[in-house]
């Protein structure tokens, strides 16, 4: 258990001007599971993209069994063992799930592919994981954490001695990531050596044995997971200020007897989901739960008219709403932080400036004019940039650029702007650092506070106890259970009202 | 490549050198004077005036009775030079009798006119008039026409290692070589043969360009030694005529006169002076367009040397007639050049087009 | 190699780099320095010449105002060189029957937003790609032009049209030059000033991220290729006054000189990103090159290739002095 | 409208959905049938028209074969025509100097390869956008075959290099049409059976997954260019000997029917997704409707009109019939 395996000594990495790593030290021992915890942007994905050749560093080494490695592309990193899920999903979207698994080093048979060897082992590695996903399905339509998982199977049948997993479960819910773990275990058991980001602190203390906390693209502490715990780990990361906002369920006030801000009666979307009923009151955040595919994301989108809507029908402010497009839906005053914010909340080769105020742009005009106000518009990000404390060099940079917390907070600010009266938000923490994810609930509940409704959908529990004042359970398309938080007493309950209310 | 535009009659060109030498030798740079021929066959033959030929009812009636088909392949199709010969065509195939089942347009590529000549030949014409896009490109190609038993009348030129009565009927053709006579004599006379003038040309080698450039030349030189070319500027695009045509008035600005290939071209040359303000310097060039007919007529144009498309295409038809019939055909027919100037853009509207000069023209004159 | 190059500047994907938005200024101030020293003795830094580049580059530089907003939109319009043609020969018939000025203009513009919306008809409701779409419609549009009048040009004789269009000046400047500049100003302000122009972006920068944000995505596409289409028909009105006359062979090729100068001007083929005034710079640079290697005396098959070789070294060279730079 | 449908479908990125892999041939019938029926006694269907049709449209197939590969990879290839045009202009100078076929083949060939690593250099060390690399080295390429012997055609008289190639038959099947199908064979199998394939496709579909999954996507990219050049001057052979000369203007606006095949074929413009078999359908569907248009007896301008109609017509009607299956 102590022979380290690999290690990366004094690497330095910059970005143009920008200093991302400095003189970072990691050691790697064989056999363990070593977190890797740090804010957004503190460089836990550069570290990790150095080791597999994606990025090369601009100073420093790296060992590997004691010996200097060098690792110029990720070819080198594959011939040294090494294996990595990143974090932003690396599949090609027109290929299949088995072509994915094994894309840059297809089986096969004399020179040509062997397509049913391929597919063979991609359902068995598939099985493994507890998939039930045919090897030949295009990527393209699967969903994200169907996509996750692939992204977990392609890096799994490598068969590596190091696997890196950078927020492999950000869009998993409990039941996967249980999943996950026991395959994480049975390879520390065959001697593989793994690095896990997260910004999923129970999962770090779960699945951990050793810890390296960066901040900044500094080195911070790197220790036993025996010698850490929660606010440690938190104290760490953010550096000195511990007085974190924990994830306590606050009591909110809103009249849980008045009208109904949000109506939905017999919502019918597809086969799977037919008849959706439930409210939302002005003033509630209420949680939508359930397993990946059970039709979250679904309903979602159907409400913001992006899936047209079967049946049923729907009320907002004792109005009925019956909306065909997106833009209808926006002006109804919905609005959607979707679930895939590459794909869906953002232009990502457009500036913070340009993401935020797109779908207002067409209001911030001078007087009457067709004539957008430039000073106007930078005025309104400039003030959202602090209000919600989002971390960028300039409101004009790429946001491709910025870190994925920071990210996420520029579609919800995005969104304030509209002035919504129903904000949906569909895993809007994933891979959000424990601080922004504070920041996110903060905002999520002000803008309840002000008489708005909120829907959040999220795998992660813990958040969900935290902020939502009621959750309904879905099961494959059909609501299971509505449960009010005060009844909640611990996330296990949660948990099994999500996996048993389907039997 | 795309727009790469050619001239009108673009009949190439590996042994249009051959020709040339023949043609410059025997026709030499006389005075055109109406009605003489100057251009000479395919394989050196003189040739035979269009108005010798003709059918007599009789003949006609036969060649009715055949219910005979014919396809027409173009090199280009795009002006009016192939409309009006395809008129002319079409004109007397119907007199005849005989149905048009096909026309066919290679947009300058002789890999599309051998394509063509492929899909013509499902419709089993039994003549099949053309003009080769590349007489060594497509030989093979009418070859095979040949050999399938169609007769064969061609347009101005005839694929390489042809010969008259053997592979095919006979050759129709203007007498380029007389029109660039017509087009030097048009600013020779008009500048009192002295001055300084310029070319705008078409920079590919095909045989009717360069016999019209050949011509041209040779007569400056002969006829008119106290006229200078101070400037030959060439062009593949006839859109970019007028941009050649900028570059050289601004490079020479007390320019007299400028020489363009063809009406096209002329017509840009017209646009860039106009821009400029230079409305005295003269221009000629071939071939009577409508646009060029129009400024003939108002005298911004000093005139063309006009080729007889119309006629031309009832002369292949016609001699299409005679090799049905078994009638000996002459193998190189020729329609004379025509100089057209102000003074007879009206008739000579009319004999190019066989139409009454239309009120634009008569009005452009007035 | 260029992998981690690029690895390194956070440009990995290709394709979402953007082709520099500064480096056609500086390719073209080069290309521009070299002929002015090389060229001055045959006349090409006299303002006569620069003159000319300008009047000759016209129509492709205002195709290229409605090309980058088509771009931007991460569509293709290969159809403007026909509309052009196809409005030449509308205006030139109408002018010849009716001799009105105000018709022949609506007519034609009225042509150009026709063809536009059948464009963008095809694209946004039949879905079908625009690259063919557009090909197809390419090619109905042409043909058209050649129909009507069997190929045969129609002359143009009101003289106020021709001036006002095309061969005319005020204070010694090109009409030609003058409109280009009005409709300059126009695009610009719509492409930097107005929504429209960043829904425009938003849509070719993701699609349907600007969906999820409430754009009419749909509705901009269209819009786009009616916008297209009407600042072809101008070109085309232009043709036909600088020519006097309709021919269906206007513009021939017109559209890949478009999407070049567009390129070229810092657009990406992918959408999402464009310059407007670098569609101009773009087109000048094109038109610059062109007439320095006529003034230079080459032959067209010279004239060619070496048309061919400043391109690419050109654009490459401001590609590395960009990389310098970073 | 089209949003919301692609929806439905899960297929919410509009950017990713494949243009129908099976729309070409379902489209491929209607027409074929279609003009079976209507021009069935104009020899239309005669086995000679079939293959006038196959021979007719080999260049194109086989230039499309490549183009498949290069549009998968998310490139576009301008030069292929005139690679076409300057590898003709070489085998026939060989020919004409030495009268070695194999030397003619080899300088042949050997000239695609180069044209294509320049290609494949400029966007991958230099970083072009492909468009306009080779937009500018179609230009070098095709005035350089103008250039060489001034733009007058080379007779070829070497029978058997001309047989072999062009004009010759085997089992009275044209060799264009052996060729064509010994080359496809060829392509289906590296495209669909081998990594390279994949990795093609891959480095089309997201050049940045790609690069993390140890593909040298610069690699590929240089290949790919490598092999659109060597198969367009295999069509030049082709050229060259079917019409028993070299011509500078061989292959003219090859590269837009090139592309035109692959995306009828299902290819999509932005990269990852492409057919081989679909890109020889595509191209020969485009045989079909020039050829039939002929023989219905159509002017130019008709001929030019209705086939735009017909690719857009047919292509909608596929793109519905695909969209009601689902
Ligand atoms: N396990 C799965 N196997 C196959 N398809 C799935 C699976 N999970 C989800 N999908 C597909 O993805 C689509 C989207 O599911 P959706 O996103 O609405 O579910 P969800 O409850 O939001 O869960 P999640 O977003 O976590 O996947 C579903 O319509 C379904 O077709
Ligand atoms: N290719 C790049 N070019 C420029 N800047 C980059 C690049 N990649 C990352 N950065 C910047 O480097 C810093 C570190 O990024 P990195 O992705 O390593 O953070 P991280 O710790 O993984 O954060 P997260 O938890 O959000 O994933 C960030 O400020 C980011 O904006
Ligand atoms: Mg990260
Ligand atoms: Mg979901």
């Amino acid at each position: 258990m102590s022979q380290v395996l690999l290690e990366m000594n004094n690497i330095k990495k910059s970005f143009g001007a920008a200093a991302v790593l400095k003189d970072v030290h990691f050691a790697l021992k064989k056999g363990e599971v070593h977190a890797l915890v740090g804010g957004n942007g503190a460089g836990k994905s550069t570290l990790m993209k150095i080791m597999t050749g994606v990025y090369t560093l601009d100073e420093g080494e790296i060992l590997i069994e004691g010996q200097v490695q060098q690792i110029d592309d990720p070819m080198d990193a594959k011939k040294a063992g090494i294996a990595m899920i990143f974090q932003e999903l690396s599949l090609v979207q027109t290929m299949t799930v088995a072509e994915n698994i094994f894309l840059g080093e297809e089986l096969k048979k004399g020179i040509f592919r062997d397509v049913e060897a391929m597919n063979r082992r991609a359902r068995e590695v598939l099985e493994e994981l507890g998939l039930d996903v045919d090897p030949t399905t295009p990527v393209n339509q699967l969903s994200v954490g169907m996509s996750q998982m692939i992204e977990i199977a392609k890096a799994i049948s490598k068969n590596a001695r190091i696997l890196v997993l950078d927020e492999p479960t950000a869009s998993l819910s409990t039941s996967e990531t249980a999943h996950l773990f026991k395959i994480i275990r049975e390879l520390k058991e065959k001697g593989v050596s793994m690095v896990y980001i997260s910004h999923r602190m129970n999962e770090i203390l779960d699945i951990a044995d050793a810890i390296t906390i960066l901040r900044d693209g500094e080195l911070i502490v790197s220790d036993a997971i025996e010698n850490m715990d929660l606010e440690k780990i938190i104290f760490y990361m953010v550096g000195g200020k511990s007085s974190q906002k924990k994830f306590e369920w606050v009591e909110r006030a809103y009249d849980a007897e008045g009208e109904d801000l949000l109506r939905l009666e017999h919502l019918k979307v597809d086969e799977k989901i037919k008849d959706i009923s439930f409210s939302v009151k002005k003033g509630e955040i209420l949680g939508l739960a359930g397993l990946m595919g059970s039709g979250r994301t679904e309903i979602l989108e159907t409400l913001f008219a992006i899936r047209t809507k079967k049946g049923g029908t729907v009320w907002l402010d004792g109005r009925k709403v019956d909306c065909r497009h997106p833009w209808e839906a926006v002006q109804a005053g919905f609005a959607l932080v979707p679930e895939d914010r590459r794909k869906q909340g953002l232009v990502l080769e457009h500036s913070v400036r340009d993401n935020a105020i797109l779908p207002i742009v067409q209001q911030v005009v001078k007087g009457k004019t067709p004539t957008i106000d430039d000073k106007a518009i930078n005025e309104i990000v400039n003030r959202d940039v602090e209000k919600f404390n989002i971390v960028t060099s300039s409101i004009n940079k790429r946001i491709g650029l910025l870190s994925g917390g920071n990210q996420q907070k520029v579609v919800i600010s995005k969104w304030l702007n509209t002035n919504p009266k129903i904000m949906m938000l569909d895993e809007p923490t994933a891979g959000v650092d424990i601080g922004a994810k504070s920041e996110i609930i903060h905002i999520i509940r002000k803008f309840a506070d002000q008489g708005n409704g909120v829907i959040l959908v999220s795998s992660e529990f813990t958040e969900m106890l935290a902020v939502c004042d009621r959750i309904i359970t879905l099961f494959d398309g059909r609501i299971t259970g509505v449960i009010p938080r005060k009844d909640i007493k611990e996330e296990e309950e949660l948990e099994h009202a999500v996996q048993e209310s389907g039997e | 490549a795309c727009g790469t535009e050619q001239p009108e009659t673009p009949v190439d060109t590996t042994n249009g050198a051959g020709q040339q030498t023949e043609t410059s030798g025997s026709a030499g740079s006389t005075a055109a004077e109406d009605g003489e021929i100057k251009s000479l066959g395919p394989n050196g033959e003189t040739a035979v005036s269009a108005e010798t030929l003709g059918l007599t009812d009789e003949e006609i009636e036969q060649i009715k009775a055949g219910n005979y088909k014919a396809a027409i392949s173009f090199h280009y199709g795009g002006n009016d030079w192939s409309a009006s010969q395809l008129q002319g065509l079409k004109d007397t195939f119907e007199k005849l009798g005989i149905e048009v089942v096909g026309v066919t347009d290679a947009n300058f590529a002789p890999e599309r006119q051998v394509s063509d000549l492929e899909t013509l030949m499902a419709l089993k014409p039994d003549i099949m008039v053309s003009i080769p896009t590349d007489p060594t490109a497509t030989a093979d190609a009418f070859q095979r026409v040949a050999d399938a038993g169609v007769k064969l009348v061609f347009m101005d030129n005839v694929p390489n290692g042809f010969e008259a009565g053997k592979n095919y009927v006979s050759a129709v053709s203007a007498d380029n070589y007389g029109n660039g006579i017509i087009a030097a004599d048009l600013i020779g006379e008009a500048l009192g043969g002295k001055g300084r003038i310029g070319v705008v040309y078409f920079d590919v080698d095909f045989f009717v360009t360069n016999q019209r450039l050949e011509a041209f030349d040779r007569t400056m030189a002969e006829k008119y030694p106290d006229i200078e070319i101070v400037s030959r500027m060439p062009f593949q695009d006839t859109n970019e005529a007028s941009n050649v045509a900028d570059a050289m008035i601004t490079q020479n600005p007390t320019i007299d006169a400028i020489f363009a290939h063809w009406d096209v071209p002329a017509e840009g040359v017209l646009s860039s002076l106009r821009a400029a303000g230079m409305n005295d310097v003269k221009i000629s060039t071939i071939d009577l367009g409508n646009n060029i007919a129009k400024e003939i007529a108002a005298g911004s144009v000093l005139g063309v040397g006009a080729q007889l498309p119309y006629d031309q295409g009832v002369a292949e038809a016609t001699l299409a007639a005679y090799a049905l019939l078994g009638k000996e055909a002459p193998p190189y027919v020729a329609v004379p050049a025509k100089r057209v100037d102000q003074s007879n853009i009206l008739e000579a509207y009319e004999d190019v087009y066989k139409v009454s000069a239309p009120s634009w023209l008569v009005e452009a004159k007035n | 190699m260029r992998f981690k190059k690029a690895g390194n500047n956070m440009k990995i994907s290709l394709k979402t780099i953007q082709w520099n938005k500064f480096m056609v200024y500086i390719v073209f101030l080069v290309v521009f320095a070299l002929f002015s020293a090389t060229l001055a003795d045959k006349g090409f830094v006299d303002s006569r010449n620069i003159m000319n580049i300008l009047r000759q580059t016209a129509m492709i530089s205002i195709m290229a105002i409605a090309g980058t907003f088509v771009i931007a939109s991460g569509q293709i319009d290969l159809t403007v060189g026909a509309v052009a043609a196809m409005t030449a020969m509308i205006a030139a018939l109408v002018l010849e029957r009716t001799n009105s000025i105000i018709l022949a203009l609506v007519c034609g513009l009225a042509f150009g937003a026709l063809a536009g919306s059948v464009n963008g008809f095809l694209v946004t409701k039949w879905g079908l790609p625009s690259f063919l779409a557009t090909m197809g419609m390419m090619s109905v549009i042409r043909g058209s032009a050649m129909w009507i009048t069997n190929t045969a040009a129609v002359p143009i004789k009101n003289f106020a049209f021709n001036n006002t269009f095309g061969i005319g000046t005020l204070g010694g400047i090109s009409v030609l030059i003058l409109w280009t500049i009005v409709l300059y100003i126009v695009g610009i302000y719509i492409f930097n000033k107005t929504s429209f122009g960043r829904h425009v972006l938003a849509t070719g920068g993701n699609e349907v991220s600007a969906g999820y944000s409430g754009i009419k995505t749909n509705r901009v596409k269209m819009m786009v290729f009616i916008m297209s289409g009407m600042f072809a028909s101008f070109a085309g009105i232009l043709y036909a006054a600088r020519m006097q006359a309709g021919r269906f062979s206007f513009g021939d090729g017109d559209e890949l000189s478009v999407i070049a100068a567009v390129v070229l001007g810092g657009a990406s083929m992918g959408g999402g990103t464009g310059s407007v005034i670098g569609a101009l710079a773009g087109s000048i640079l094109m038109g610059i090159i062109n007439n320095a290697l006529i003034l230079a005396g080459l032959s067209t098959a010279q004239q060619t290739v070496v048309k061919g070789l400043i391109i690419v070294i050109a654009v490459a060279l401001s590609n590395f002095a960009q990389k310098k730079k970073r």
